[in-house]
C-alpha cells in the first residue's frame, strides 16, 4: 500500500497539484456563471499546464539553465584551442567526452522554452476574452451567461 | 450543467492521474524526457553554437526561433485582435477628436504621481537591461517587453490614459508592434537572402566584418529580442489602454 | 527558391499582414490588393509545393538550419497529403478574400486593415499547422488561428457575435490546452517533440504505455472540439453563423477541416496507424460515436430556419464523415477522409459564399426568404446548386466520390451502421436542398395559371450579385467539378503518402486489405 | 467477345443536345431560331445515332472512353444493341416531340419557353448517356443528371400544384436512388471493381455474390431505378403529369420512364447476366413484384377520368410489362422486353400527344367531357386509335409484335400463371383504353351523334401538334410492318454478340 | 530545494486558486488571482525554471492582473458566483 501510495503519488506529487489545479480551472471554466470568473478558470487552467511542463523538465540537485561561469570559460579557453591549432571538427570530435558541462547538473531548458511561448499564449488569449466580455457588457449589461442567455431569448421571442 | 462539468472534469482528472504510474520519477535527471539527445544537446552545446550562456535565451531565439516568430505574431494578434473586437473608431471626419485634456497629475493622488515619476524612468532602464542582458541571465525580448509595457501602464494608471497616450500614441504603438515583428521575420528573410535556410543567423557573419558565425548568432538573438520587444510592449500598452477605455483611448480607469 | 517554399508560404502571408499593417493603416485601398496578392503568391508557392512533393517525395525543411540531432531545430515536413491539404487552405483563403473586396469599398469602417491582417495571418496560421512537423509548432500555430478566428468572429455585427465568439474561446482554449497537455505527457515520455521522433520513441516502448494513451486521448478530444465532433460541437452553429459573411467563408470551410486534419496526422505520422489502431481498440467506439455525430448533424440541420445554421450543422455531419472514415481502420475510409477534407472545404465554401451574397443582396437570413431567387440571381444559384449537388453526393461533383470512398471504407472493414449514416444524412441533404431550390424556385406567390409573360419582366429590387462576389462561387463550383473529376490523381497521391514507408510502414492502410 | 471500335459518335451524339444549350440560350429573343436550334440539333443527334447503326448491327461494339475517374471505373460510352435501340427511339422522338412543343407552347403562350427547351436538350443530352453508358457508374452519374434536368420541366408551370409533383418527383426518385441505388452501385464496387462495372453479357457480378445478398442487391437495383415505376415506388408517375405535355409525352412516355427500365434491364443483362440470374435462381421475386404492378395499374386506370392521369397509369402498367419480361429470362421474353420499349414509346407518346392537343384545342382534361370530338378532331383522334391499339398490342401496331414476344417468353419460361397476366392485363388495357376512343367518335348523347360529319366543323389544334401526333401514329404501325431493325438489335443482346 | 517550503507553496497555490473562484467580488478575485501568479512563479522559481518564472511574474501577475481589474472596473464588479 504505501509503496504503491509512494510511486503513485509521492514520486509525483507535483504533477498530482498540476493535475488538481487543472480540475480546478477547468471546473470553473465549465460551470462558472460569471465570464469573468470563467477567465481567472482559464488561466489558472493554463498556469496548471504550465506547472506540468516545467515539472517535466526539473532534475534533481540540477541548477537554472544558464551556464555557470566557471564552465563558460573552460569552454570558451576550449574553443581559442581550437581556433589556434585544432580545426573545429576534431575539437567536436576529442572534446565530447573532457567537456566540462555535464546535462545533469542544469535543468532541461526545452520545458522552458516551450512555457514562456505558452504564458504569452495565454496572455494573449486573455486579453481578447476581456475585450469580447467588454463587448458583451455593452450589448447586454450583464456578464452573468444565464442572465445573457435570457436576454437572447426574450429577442429571440420578441423578433 | 454542474453535474455534467464536475462529471466531466472528474473524468479528465482521472484520466490524467491514471497515467501516473508510467511516469519518470519526479526529478529524475534520465527520465526520457531530461535525457534525450536533444536537451542535452542544448545544454552542452549552446555554447560552442552561439556562446551563450543562457540555454534558454538560445533555445528560445535560435534553435526554436520559429516558435517565437510566431509566438511573437500571437502577440500581434492579440493586439489587432482587441482593437478590431473594441476600438471604437469615432473620429469625425476632417478634424482632431475633441477630447478633454487632463492635465498631468490631474485629480490624481500627488504621492503616487511623484512616486511614478521616479519608479517609471527606473523601469524603462531595467526593461532594456533585462532585454540586453537576456543571454547571461534571465529575462529577454518578452520580459523586458513587458516590463516596458508595465512603465506605460503605469504611467496610464498613475497620470490617467491620456497623457500615456500622449507619450506613445495608438499610431505609434502600432507601428511599434509591427516593426518588432518585421525586425524579427527580417532577420529570417535576410538569412533567406543569403542563401540559407529561414532564421539560420550563422550565415549573417557575412554582414558583420570580424565575427564568426557563433558570434553572429548570438548578436543576432539580441537583434531578434528588440523585436520582440518592441511588439511585446506596444502591445501590452495597447491591451490595456483599450480594456481600461472600453476601447475609446479616452479616461481609462 | 525551390528548396525554401515551405517557408516562403507562410512568409509571403506574414508580409503581407505587416505590409497591410504598417502601409493599409494609412491608406485602407491598398489592404484589398496587398491581401489578395500575398494570398495568390501563397497560391502559387503551395502549388509549388506540390509539384515538389510530387517530384521528390517528402520534403523536410529545417528551419534554422538545424537538422542533427533531429528535433532540436523545427522541421517542416511536406508529404502529398499534407501538400494538398495546404493548397486547400491558400486556395479557399484567396476565394474568400476576393468575396471580401466589397468590405473595403462599402463598409466605412476604419477596422478594414484590421480585418486583413487578422485574415491573413489566420490563412498563415492555417498553412502553419498544415506544413509543421514538430508537435509544439502545431500547437503555437493553432493558437495563431484560433486567436485570429475569435477576433475574425468576435466582429460580427450581431450582437450576438460577442456571445458566440466567446463561448468559441472558451471551448477553443479548452481544446488547444487539451492538446497542449497531450502534447506534455508525449514529452514527458519520449523526449521529443518532432513528431516523426515521437513515432519512433513510441514504437520503441514496449508494451502500451499508459501515458502515450492518455496523451493520445487528450489530444484526439482537444482535437474533437476544435473541430466541433459530435458532443463537442456546441460552440460552432452560433459562431459560424454570427460573424460577418467574409468570415464564415473562410473560418467555416477551413477550421473543422484543418482539425480533422491534425487528427489525421496525428494518426498517421504520430502515433502510427499500427499503434492506433492495434494497440487500442477504440475504432468501433469512434465510428459509433461519428454515426451519431452524423446523424445528429443532419436531423438538427433538418430543424433549422437560418440558412446558416443548417449549413452549421452540416458541417457537424461532416466532421462525423471524416473522423469516422478515418477510425474505420482501413486503406479506402482514410483516403476518403483526406479527400473528403478538400472537398468538404469547397463544398462548404460554396455554401457560405452563396449565404453571403443571398445576405448581401437580399438581406437573406431565413430559408423561406429566398423565393425567386432562380429568377433573381441565376448565377449565384448555379453556382449553389453545384455545391448543393456535392453535399448531396451527385456525381461527378467531388462529394459523390468522397462518399464512395468512405462508403467502400465502411463496406470493407463491415461497419454498416456508418454506411447506413452516410446515406441517410445523403438523403437529408437531398431533403434539405431540395427545400430550398423549391422555395427558391417557385417563390412564395406562384404564377397561377398558363400564359403568363413573366419571361423578362418583374425584375425586382434584388439583383445579381457582383463580379467579385460571383467569380468565387463560380470558381469554387468549378473546384468542386474537378475535384470530382480528377479524383483519382488526387485519390493516387493521397495514397502515395499512406503508402510512405518512412513512418506509416503499416500493412493497415497500404491497401492490402484492412484488419478485417 | 465482340470487336471494338473506338470511335468518338457516340460523344458527339451526346453533345449534340447538350452544345444546342447555348444557342437556344443566346437566342432567347428569337423564337423561330431558338426552336430552329433545337430541331438541328436533333437532327444531327438522329444523324449520328443512325451512323453508328450498320456497325452495331455487323455485332461490334463502340466504345468511348470519356475520363478515367477512379483507378478502374472510368466513365465511358459503349454503345450496343441494347443501347442503340433506346437510342434510336429517343433521339426520333425528339424531333417529332419539338416538333409538337413549339406547336403546344405556342398555342397556350406558356411562359420561360427558353428554360423549358433548355432543360428538354440537357434531358435528352442525359438520356442518349445513360443509352450509351458502358459501365454501371456511368449509368448513375446520367440517371441522377436526368432526374435533376426534368425537374424545372415537371415543375415549369411553377403553381402549387406543379410545387407537389415536383415533391413528389424528386423525392421519389432521388430518395430511392440515392437510398437504394448508390449503395447498390458501391457495393458493386466494392465487390467488383476490378471488372470496372463494365456491361458485359456474362454480367461483372458472376461469382462475386451469392444468395440473399444477391437477391438484395437485385431488389435495390430494382427498386433503386424507381423511374421505371415498379410499385411501390410508382406514384411520382401520376403526380408528375403536371408537367406540360410534351414534357409527359417524352419525358414519361418515353425518356425518364424508359431509363428507368431501360437501367433495370441493363442490371438484368449486363451488371447480373441473364445466365448467372439463372443459376441463382432470384429474379422471380421481382417477376411477381411486376406482375402485381401490372394487373394493379390497369385497374386503377380504369378509375381515372382524367386523362394523362389514365395514361400515366397505363404507363406504369407497361413498365412494368418490360419489367416482368426481363425477369422471366428466357431469350424471347428479354428480346420482348426491349422490343417493347420502342413500341410502347410509338403508342403511348402518341396518346399524350394527342391527350394535350384536346387540351390546347379545347382545354379539356377529363375523359367524360370528350364525347364526341371525335368528329371535331378527326385526326387526333384517328391517331389516338392507333396508339391504343399499339398499347393494348393489336394489330395493324408495332404493339403486337413485343406483346408475342413477351407471351412466347413467358411460356418458355413455364410460368402459366404470368402468361395469364399478360393475357388479362391486355383485356383491361383495351377496356380503359378503347372506350375512349369509341365514345369520341361514336358519343352516347344523341344530339352530337346525330350530328353530320363535316369538314368545316372540324377544330383540330395547331397543324405543329397535329403533324407530330400523324407521325408517330404512322410509326407504330410502320413498326408493325418492318420491326426486323429493332429485333436484330435486341436480339443482339440474348444471343451473346452484345 | 527545500520541500517543506514547497509543500507550503502547492498548498497556497490550491487555496488562492478556489479563493480566487469563490469570491464575489471580482476585483478581490482578481487581485487574489494575481497572487495565485505570484505564487505560482515562486513554485517555478524554486523549480529552476528562472525565464519562465520571470515571465510570469510580469506577465501573469502583472499584466494579467491589471488587465482583469480594467476589465471589471469598467463591467460590474459583483458577480453571482
Amino acid at each position: 500500500m504505501g509503496e504503491i501510495f509512494k510511486q503513485y503519488v509521492i514520486d509525483h506529487f507535483n504533477f498530482w497539484i498540476a493535475v488538481i489545479l487543472m480540475m480546478i480551472g477547468l471546473y470553473a471554466m465549465i460551470t462558472k456563471n460569471n465570464l469573468i470568473k470563467k477567465l481567472i478558470g482559464m488561466s489558472i487552467f493554463q498556469t496548471a499546464i504550465i506547472l506540468f511542463y516545467v515539472s517535466a523538465g526539473v532534475k534533481d540537485g540540477a541548477t537554472i539553465p544558464i551556464l555557470e561561469h566557471h564552465a563558460v570559460e573552460v569552454e570558451q579557453v576550449e574553443m581559442l584551442a581550437a581556433a589556434a591549432g585544432h580545426s573545429p571538427s576534431e575539437h567536436a570530435a576529442s572534446g565530447h567526452e573532457s567537456h566540462a558541462i555535464n546535462p545533469d547538473d542544469y535543468s532541461n531548458p526545452l520545458p522552458h522554452v516551450l512555457m514562456l511561448t505558452a504564458i504569452v499564449v495565454g496572455v494573449a488569449t486573455l486579453g481578447v476574452a476581456l475585450a469580447v466580455s467588454q463587448v458583451i457588457y455593452k450589448n447586454y449589461g450583464t456578464l452573468e451567461e444565464s442572465e445573457i442567455l435570457a436576454k437572447i431569448k426574450a429577442a429571440e421571442n420578441d423578433g | 450543467m454542474k453535474w455534467v462539468g464536475l462529471i466531466a472534469v472528474l473524468f479528465t482528472g482521472g484520466l490524467l492521474l491514471s497515467a501516473m504510474d508510467d511516469f519518470p520519477k519526479w526529478g529524475d535527471a534520465h527520465s526520457p524526457a531530461n535525457a534525450s539527445p536533444v536537451s542535452q544537446y542544448y545544454i552542452e552545446k549552446t555554447i560552442e553554437d552561439s556562446g551563450v550562456p543562457n540555454m534558454v535565451t538560445a533555445v528560445l531565439a535560435d534553435y526554436r526561433g520559429y516558435d517565437t516568430m510566431f509566438e511573437t505574431v500571437v502577440v500581434l494578434i492579440a493586439g489587432i485582435a482587441i482593437m478590431a473586437i473594441l476600438r471604437v473608431m469615432n473620429q469625425i471626419p476632417g478634424g482632431a477628436r475633441p477630447s478633454p485634456r487632463h492635465e498631468i497629475g490631474d485629480h490624481h493622488d500627488i504621492i503616487i504621481g511623484t512616486t511614478c515619476r521616479l519608479l517609471i524612468p527606473v523601469l524603462q532602464l531595467f526593461a532594456l537591461y533585462v532585454i540586453a542582458h537576456g543571454h547571461h541571465s534571465p529575462g529577454g525580448g518578452f520580459q523586458g517587453g513587458v516590463i516596458l509595457g508595465a512603465s506605460f501602464i503605469l504611467t496610464a494608471i498613475a497620470q490617467g490614459l491620456d497623457p500615456a497616450l500622449e507619450r506613445l500614441p495608438e499610431k505609434s504603438y502600432v507601428k511599434l508592434a509591427f516593426a518588432g515583428v518585421v525586425i524579427y521575420s527580417g532577420f529570417g528573410v535576410m538569412c533567406l537572402l543569403l542563401g540559407e535556410n529561414f532564421l539560420d543567423y550563422g550565415v549573417l557573419h557575412v554582414l558583420l566584418p570580424g565575427i564568426d558565425a557563433a558570434e553572429a548568432r548570438s548578436h543576432s538573438m539580441l537583434g531578434v529580442e528588440v523585436g520582440v520587444a518592441f511588439t511585446v510592449s506596444a502591445i501590452m500598452f495597447a491591451i490595456y489602454a483599450n480594456l481600461a477605455s472600453k476601447g475609446e483611448l479616452e479616461g481609462g480607469l | 527558391m525551390a528548396e525554401q517554399y515551405p517557408i516562403l508560404v507562410l512568409l509571403v502571408l506574414l508580409f503581407g499582414a505587416l505590409l497591410v499593417g504598417l502601409a493599409g493603416m494609412a491608406d485602407r485601398r491598398i489592404c484589398f490588393p496587398v491581401t489578395v496578392t500575398a494570398l495568390a503568391l501563397a497560391l502559387a508557392v503551395s502549388l509549388g509545393i506540390l509539384q515538389r512533393v510530387i517530384n521528390e517525395g517528402v520534403i523536410r525543411y529545417f528551419v534554422a538550419g538545424w537538422s542533427r540531432p533531429v528535433g532540436i531545430g523545427i522541421e517542416l515536413r511536406i508529404d502529398t497529403i499534407n501538400a494538398l491539404v495546404l493548397l486547400t487552405i491558400t486556395t479557399v483563403g484567396l476565394l474568400a478574400a476576393v468575396f471580401s473586396f466589397r468590405r473595403v469599398k462599402e463598409d466605412k469602417t476604419e477596422k478594414t486593415p484590421l480585418f486583413y491582417i487578422l485574415y491573413l495571418l489566420l490563412i498563415m496560421g492555417l498553412s502553419g499547422m498544415v506544413i509543421t512537423g514538430d508537435a509544439f509548432n502545431l500547437y503555437v500555430l493553432l493558437e495563431v488561428s484560433s486567436l485570429t478566428s475569435y477576433a475574425l468572429i468576435a466582429m460580427g455585427k450581431s450582437r450576438r457575435a460577442a456571445v458566440a465568439a466567446f463561448s468559441y474561446i472558451i471551448m477553443g482554449t479548452i481544446g488547444a490546452s487539451f492538446y497542449l497537455l497531450g502534447v506534455g505527457y508525449l514529452y514527458l515520455r519520449t523526449g521529443t517533440l518532432n513528431m516523426v521522433e515521437i513515432h519512433q520513441a513510441i514504437t520503441g516502448l514496449e508494451g502500451v504505455s499508459s501515458a502515450i494513451v492518455v496523451a493520445f486521448v487528450m489530444i484526439i478530444v482537444g482535437l474533437m472540439i476544435k473541430m466541433a465532433f459530435f458532443p463537442l460541437f456546441g460552440w460552432l452553429p452560433n459562431a459560424y453563423s454570427y460573424c460577418p459573411s467574409s468570415t464564415s467563408c473562410v473560418v467555416a470551410p477551413l477550421m473543422t477541416k484543418v482539425g480533422v486534419y491534425v487528427m489525421v496526422r496525428m494518426m498517421l505520422t504520430v502515433f502510427g496507424t499500427e499503434w492506433v489502431f492495434e494497440n487500442l481498440q477504440y475504432s468501433q467506439w469512434m465510428v459509433g460515436m461519428a454515426v451519431i455525430a452524423i446523424l445528429a448533424g443532419s436531423v438538427m440541420a433538418l430543424a433549422q430556419v437560418e440558412l446558416k445554421k443548417m449549413f452549421c450543422y452540416i458541417i457537424v455531419a461532416e466532421v462525423g464523415y471524416m473522423v469516422g472514415g478515418a477510425w474505420l481502420a482501413n486503406h479506402w475510409g482514410m483516403v476518403g477522409t483526406v479527400y473528403h477534407i478538400m472537398s468538404d472545404a469547397f463544398m462548404t465554401l460554396c455554401m457560405f459564399l452563396a449565404a453571403g451574397i443571398f445576405l448581401k443582396q437580399a438581406g437573406v437570413v431565413r430559408i423561406d426568404q429566398l423565393d425567386g431567387m432562380f429568377r433573381k440571381m441565376p448565377l449565384t444559384m448555379a453556382g449553389f446548386v453545384v455545391g448543393a449537388l456535392a453535399m448531396i453526393g451527385i456525381p461527378p461533383t467531388c462529394g459523390f466520390f468522397s462518399k464512395l470512398y468512405l462508403i467502400r471504407g465502411g463496406m470493407e472493414s463491415g461497419h454498416w451502421g456508418y454506411v447506413v449514416a452516410l446515406l441517410i444524412s445523403s438523403l437529408v441533404n437531398a431533403v434539405l436542398f431540395f427545400r430550398i431550390f423549391e422555395i427558391a424556385y417557385f417563390g412564395k406567390k406562384p404564377v397561377e395559371g398558363h400564359g403568363h409573360h413573366a419571361d423578362h419582366s418583374e425584375r425586382s429590387v434584388i439583383k445579381e450579385a457582383r463580379l467579385s462576389a460571383l467569380v468565387p462561387l463560380l470558381t469554387t463550383a468549378v473546384i468542386i467539378i474537378l475535384l470530382g473529376i480528377f479524383n483519382q490523381d488526387l485519390v493516387d497521391l493521397i495514397e502515395r503518402s499512406l503508402k510512405g514507408a518512412e513512418v506509416i510502414g503499416s500493412a493497415v492502410l497500404s491497401g492490402e486489405g484492412g484488419l478485417g | 467477345m465482340p470487336e471494338v471500335i473506338q470511335t468518338y459518335t457516340p460523344l458527339w451524339a451526346c453533345l449534340s443536345a447538350l452544345l444546342a444549350v447555348i444557342p437556344i440560350i443566346l437566342l432567347r429573343k428569337e423564337s423561330f431560331l431558338r426552336e430552329g436550334a433545337t430541331f438541328v440539333a436533333g437532327i444531327v443527334m438522329l444523324g449520328f445515332v443512325i451512323s453508328m447503326v450498320p456497325e452495331v448491327l455487323s455485332g461490334k461494339v463502340l466504345e468511348c472512353m470519356l475520363v478515367q475517374i477512379t483507378r478502374d471505373v472510368p466513365i465511358k460510352f459503349r454503345v450496343d444493341g441494347l443501347g442503340l435501340l433506346f437510342a434510336l427511339v429517343a433521339s426520333t422522338l425528339w424531333i417529332v416531340t419539338s416538333l409538337y412543343s413549339v406547336g403546344y407552347m405556342r398555342g397556350l403562350k406558356e411562359h420561360s419557353q427558353t428554360r423549358f427547351f433548355a432543360f428538354f436538350a440537357v434531358s435528352l443530352t442525359a438520356t442518349m448517356g445513360v443509352a450509351f453508358a458502358g459501365n454501371l457508374l456511368t449509368l448513375y452519374l446520367f440517371y441522377e443528371i436526368l432526374s435533376l434536368a426534368t425537374w424545372p420541366l415537371v415543375t415549369h408551370h411553377q403553381d402549387k400544384e406543379a410545387r407537389s409533383g415536383g415533391r413528389k418527383y424528386l423525392t421519389y426518385l432521388l430518395g430511392t436512388s440515392v437510398g437504394f441505388a448508390l449503395p447498390a452501385l458501391i457495393f458493386c464496387y466494392v465487390k467488383a471493381s476490378a471488372t470496372g462495372l463494365e456491361f458485359s453479357t456474362a454480367g461483372f457480378l458472376v461469382g462475386s455474390v451469392e444468395g440473399a445478398t444477391a437477391l438484395v442487391l437485385l431488389l435495390l437495383f430494382t427498386f433503386g431505378f424507381s423511374k421505371a415505376g415498379l410499385m411501390p415506388f410508382h406514384s411520382w408517375l401520376p403526380g408528375a403529369m403536371v408537367a406540360p405535355t410534351p414534357v409527359s409525352a417524352l419525358l414519361h412516355a418515353v425518356a425518364v420512364v424508359k431509363v428507368g427500365v431501360f437501367c433495370i434491364i441493363r442490371v438484368f443483362t449486363g451488371v447480373f447476366g441473364l445466365e448467372f440470374l439463372k443459376e441463382l435462381d432470384i429474379a422471380i421475386v421481382v417477376s411477381w413484384i411486376a406482375a402485381f404492378t401490372v394487373i394493379t395499374s390497369s385497374l386503377i386506370a380504369l378509375t381515372q377520368d382524367n386523362l394523362k392521369r389514365r395514361l400515366a397509369f397505363s404507363t406504369i402498367g407497361q413498365l412494368a410489362y418490360i419489367i416482368l419480361g426481363v425477369s422471366l429470362l428466357t431469350d424471347r421474353a428479354v428480346m420482348g422486353s426491349m422490343t417493347h420499349i420502342a413500341m410502347h414509346a410509338a403508342g403511348k407518346i402518341t396518346l399524350f400527344m394527342c391527350a394535350g392537343a384536346v387540351f390546347v384545342a379545347t382545354g379539356k382534361k377529363y375523359i367524360s367531357e370528350m364525347d364526341g370530338l371525335g368528329r371535331k378532331m378527326p385526326f387526333t383522334f384517328a391517331a389516338f386509335t392507333i396508339g391504343a391499339l399499339s398499347v393494348i398490342g393489336l394489330p395493324p401496331t408495332g404493339g403486337l409484335i413485343s406483346k408475342f414476344y413477351l407471351v412466347t417468353g413467358a411460356m418458355d419460361a413455364g410460368q402459366p400463371l404470368l402468361v395469364t397476366v399478360f393475357l388479362v392485363s391486355t383485356l383491361l388495357n383495351a377496356a380503359y383504353l378503347l372506350p375512349i376512343a369509341y365514345r369520341a367518335f361514336f358519343p352516347k348523347d344523341r344530339q352530337l351523334a346525330s350530328q353530320p360529319f363535316s369538314w368545316k366543323s372540324t377544330a383540330e389544334a395547331p397543324w405543329a401538334c397535329v403533324v407530330p401526333i400523324c407521325i408517330t401514329a404512322a410509326l407504330a404501325i410502320v413498326l408493325f410492318v418492318k420491326p426486323q431493325l429493332l429485333l436484330k438489335l435486341a436480339s443482339l443482346m440474348v444471343t451473346g454478340t452484345g | 530545494m527545500i520541500w517543506q517550503f514547497d509543500i507550503i507553496l502547492l498548498i497556497f497555490l490550491v487555496v488562492t486558486a478556489v479563493i480566487s473562484l469563490r469570491v464575489k467580488d471580482l476585483l478581490a478575485a482578481s487581485m487574489v488571482f494575481g497572487t495565485y501568479s505570484f505564487l505560482i512563479c515562486l513554485l517555478w522559481a524554486g523549480m529552476g525554471a528562472v525565464d519562465v518564472a520571470f515571465t510570469e511574474a510580469t506577465v501573469g501577475a502583472g499584466i494579467s492582473a491589471v488587465i482583469l481589474i480594467a476589465t471589471v472596473y469598467n463591467t460590474r464588479r459583483d458577480s453571482s458566483d
